[in-house]
């Protein structure tokens, strides 16, 4: 079992003619992805990587009936594409593009709140991966092993180091998702904890959380409330400095939260175990 | 983009809002120029951070002579890393009031947050830990921005309801730095109400979104080359590195900043102290390794690096021959653990030996090998 | 009985102390309706008229528990004001002020349908009476009596005219709502009619459109389903030139529609019958 | 407002919209001027109404003698009761395609609609009612505007998804009219592309909301005094009244549009002919029926008026003596016909009768009255 993704999960490519976004849906249809179209404007009527191109979301939904959309177009296109993606009625929208202005990032949110069937993963993130079945983004499929851990990360490459781990101890997981590490992004920490809760399929579960925000907070108190997963977390950034930050704004509205150690304090309340280095989550997991 | 006092005033004031007449000045003579034509004066230090009035960095001219001497101490002085560039004389203001008023991003919202409160000034920090109902909030809807109705009830909310009109009228127009300049804090501490009755920004703190320089190339021309601070974070940024200076011996280059972060907690936990966070993004070509490598080489109190990449679509072999092409081009001799897993890291680590350069399987004991590397180094 | 307003409504005026609303609040107090408070920004906690001011209608509704508002602010800031009402949790708002820019009430009609329990009437209109319970508006009380004839009407003063002459008959009135002229509004004909229809109060009906639009094609689309009132419609304007137009996009849009010939065709076949002169429609009622 | 043509596009120049060269002749000495500056130019008759081509309103000039004496046709003729005041002399485009483009307020849907087709030029109301699929709509949001994503969908809907960059970038300028300038009409018809592939205005249509022009006291100011329209209405405009010329002999004044419509209904089924409407709102002031008065007494075609007003909370006693008063005033001794209801009627008509002035008890009774004393006068 899996949440958000699996084999029949049919998946539009937004931007499948650029470099990034072709390069990486050959590596979405090799582990058997469904990829049903992708969208390019005036491109459409044309056929790229053996399916067909669309000039809109809309009309590649129109014509293939996808129900997910993996972005990988450049950045000052990004926010658009992704309410083009809600509009057309995609209910899993995965954005990869780094670099997305903030302010982009705070209409979008609100644009979503209008179709609220659509789930955004990221943007800035690797995407989402269920092993053995589909993955939208660039999380490498060769690091997986389909299983029954559900694993949760701010960061692209921890997430790949702690996949791999988990993969050579023989600990599978059910799906992988990487939320991204911008300060305004899609499913938080929290949303993808409950995904995995609800997921009669998962039985363990990995949060990598990162300095800044409560998300980690948010989520944690949600495995407070008792859940049958055992879980681990981990925190990076525990030992960076204090951003050079200038005005007050920020430090009224933060507080003290957001430090590494409110998150593992907060996991650790929660009854989640907490590693100090994401070396000692596979032995913890056991 | 942090501008720095007198930048973000003269986007206030192309907004519509009032400032205090004042003058940049490069030197000592400017700044007595600037007493001759505003009369006394306080001269404050430009720097992107906060604090300076604390370090020292602003200070009241009641003529010329003090003036000049003031721009002495301050041009050039240290504050929090950067040098100060010049200072800005500034009229003093008839002070009756001080108002705080700010917009920032509440990432846990994933909204623009508008803070007003009657209890403007230095204590801000102060007022919102222990009387948080002192600062009245509205969350704007991104699209429509504040409505008058909204920002009626926030300024009667903040007691401030003697002020509405010409307060509901400057936060639109400061609400403007948002959708306009890309702006993630657009901050006016304090917003002073003169015995006169007027509303003037009697500081200003603006920050643009990098991410979004690209639409406001014109600030970045206008203002982007006056800001210094450290020479090392100002060579990574010339050479499109995420790159933060610390204060330890040990360089960090990691490829993902959630990578890298952990990279600085492992160096910590072994007893080193980094010297840096460096990111180099997905990939490893040997052209970013090698950017990296001499910025970090540039900073003498660095002893030994270490590297430490996840291969996830670049394999191993390829990373291991960037890190060795880029570590010969810079002829460099400091210790250097190089830990990378993923596809091929075998290959890769094969090849780093054969090159004298100490693999790392995992992070953690890659990062007690440079530890002991450097103190070796040391001794 | 009656529509939208009765003597149990808790009524604010926004704008209460200006020389309009102030005069009107007196004429709605004098025939009993009940108004609970007002608002002037900056002359919160004083009284006026009886009834308490406040800053702001949240204020307002918080302190008295207000459910209806009449608008009595000058047009460039009656648009803020109505979403002021609706964001308070305002139900019935009623806008008098005429001279709304356009692109204002577009704006209102778009952020109104966040709060779809809010019922606009107006801008631009006489507001409306339940004659012997409450009114909001301006409709003088003295020419309207209660009974069972529901009235619904675009003009204000062709409004009053079928009033008076419904009361000298003896015809009393269930509810007399002025919908207002403006070419982007609130409640439409087809609301008021539905609610009408609904309401066990009303027997008969009187509809004054005028020339422009299709909201009297659509009452009458409603009317044509079948209904127990019995209805008479009025159309103003069938002699009117067409307007000086220019461009073509109003002409792309609107084709044949809006012309009175239209209107009276639609409430001829929905079973209404059709008054050439107001003067006409008492007999025609009864 | 309904904008010139002239001005119309100085406003889309502003908004970053290409417009061809063109330059404004109010004589025809600079109509000359133009055609030795511009070489061969579209001599085109401004006026705020349509169908000025059909009424010879636009002439191709390819001489300076040409652009002499089509300037000097055109100008001081009448199109549609507009008597033009200055032609605006264009030079000519190398048309490959022309495209209707559109924005305007649909008052059924209580919104702002954006047209596009690709069979722009004169017969875009002829495609509307053929085939309306050639044109492709879209209802932007008003707080957000028109998306990227949703005019890349609109432009390829209409067929035009070779040109979807540049007609993406040029539709959010021309969009810019709506909020900023309070447009309820921003037409673009045709919108040409040139045969070297540049999209540029051929024509244009700007109307701003009358009720808001206190929002753009610029625009009124630059162009305000330019438009000549028909004398009275002019007249009536100066005065603050809601007026419209008709072409009978019976004036009309009413308060309330409704009941002002509803009067020339009456008027016209009696067999008489309205001279105007003209609605002079709720009250009837003395003042404000003598200002109607006499706008409607300059009309030399004008035999007799008929007044009706209902009295909702205006007292039929006042409005009869403010009535008297406005006559008196203006001398009039044409019929006049009052038909008031309202609080008070009766002792206003006892008024009325007493200065000689015939009450009407209905409209329609009224209607009838004023008919016959005009048709009288005649005999």
């Amino acid at each position: 079992m899996s949440i958000l993704l699996d084999s029949s999960t049919m998946v539009i490519v937004q931007g499948i003619t650029g470099r990034e976004g072709g390069f990486h849906t050959e590596q979405m249809q090799s582990m058997g992805t469904k990829v049903v179209g992708g969208t390019s404007p005036g491109k459409g009527g044309t056929t790229h990587l053996g399916v067909p191109v669309f000039d809109t979301a809309a009309d590649a939904v129109r014509a293939t009936g996808a129900n997910a959309s993996g972005i990988f177009v450049p950045a000052p296109f990004a926010a658009d594409a992704i309410m083009e993606a809600a509009a057309a009625g995609i209910t899993l929208i995965v954005c990869i593009t780094e670099g997305i202005p903030i302010q982009d990032m705070i209409r979008v949110k609100e644009f979503l709140r209008g179709y609220p069937q659509a789930r955004l993963v990221g943007a800035n993130c690797p995407g989402l991966i269920t092993p053995g079945q589909a993955k939208i983004g660039i999380i490498p499929q060769r690091i997986t092993s389909p299983g029954a851990v559900g694993l949760v990360s701010r960061s692209g490459t921890l997430t790949y180091e702690v996949a791999s781990a988990l993969s050579a101890a023989g600990l599978g997981q059910s799906t992988i998702v990487g939320i991204g590490g911008d300060p305004v992004l899609g499913l938080t920490f929290r949303d993808v904890v409950e995904l995995f809760v609800q997921d009669p399929g998962t039985t363990n579960l990995v949060l990598i959380g990162e300095i800044g925000g409560s998300d980690e907070e948010h989520a944690a108190e949600l495995l407070a409330r008792g859940s049958r997963l055992k879980a681990v977390a981990f925190i990076s950034g525990r030992t960076a400095p204090e951003g050079k930050r200038m005005g007050h704004a920020g430090a009224i509205i933060s507080g003290n939260r957001g430090t590494a150690k409110s998150k593992e304090e907060a996991f650790r309340k929660a009854g989640v175990a907490v590693a100090e280095t994401t070396d000692d989550i596979v032995g913890m997991l056991r | 983009m942090k501008l720095l006092e007198y930048q973000a005033k003269e986007v206030l004031a192309s907004l519509g809002i009032a400032i205090p007449p004042g003058v940049v000045a490069r030197n000592p003579a400017e700044a007595a120029a600037a007493f001759a034509r505003l009369g006394p004066v306080a001269v404050k230090a430009q720097v992107p951070v906060g604090g300076r009035g604390k370090a020292g960095g602003i200070k009241l001219a009641s003529s010329e002579a003090e003036a000049r001497r003031a721009a002495e101490q301050i041009i050039g002085m240290d504050i929090k890393g950067f040098k100060v560039p010049l200072v800005y004389c500034e009229a003093a203001l008839d002070i009756a009031r001080e108002i705080y008023l700010g917009f920032t991003v509440d990432r846990d919202a994933r909204a623009n947050i508008l803070m007003l409160s009657a209890k403007g000034g230095m204590e801000i920090e102060q007022v919102a830990e222990e009387s948080p109902a002192a600062i009245a909030r509205l969350y704007p809807n991104p699209w429509r921005g504040p409505l008058d109705f909204e920002l009626t009830q926030l300024v009667f909310d903040a007691g401030l309801g003697d002020l509405s009109r010409p307060l509901v009228s400057l936060i639109k127009k400061l609400y403007r730095a948002i959708p306009d300049y890309d702006a993630l804090t657009a901050e006016i501490n304090p917003l002073v109400v003169t015995k006169r009755g007027e509303v003037i920004a009697g500081d200003a703190k603006l920050e643009i979104d990098d991410n979004a320089m690209w639409r406001h190339k014109d600030l970045e021309e206008k203002y982007g080359a006056v800001i210094e601070g450290d020479p090392y974070e100002v060579e990574a940024k010339k050479r499109g590195l995420t790159y933060v200076s610390l204060d330890g011996d040990i360089g960090i280059i990691g490829n993902g900043a959630g990578l890298c972060m952990g990279t600085l907690d492992l160096v910590q936990r072994a007893g080193g102290r980094p010297a840096n966070f460096c990111d180099i993004g997905g990939g490893a070509k040997a052209e970013v390794v090698e950017n990296a490598l001499a910025v970090i080489l540039m900073n003498p109190k660095v002893k030994g690096v270490l590297i430490n990449v996840f291969g996830g679509i670049t394999r191993g072999d390829e990373v291991a021959k960037g890190v060795v092409t880029a570590r010969d081009n810079l002829k460099m001799t400091l210790p250097l653990v190089v830990r990378m897993s993923g596809t091929r890291e075998e290959e890769g680590r094969e090849i780093l030996k054969r090159n004298g350069i100490e693999p790392g399987v995992s992070g953690w004991e890659a990062a007690k090998k440079i530890v002991e590397l450097t103190r070796a180094g040391v001794t």
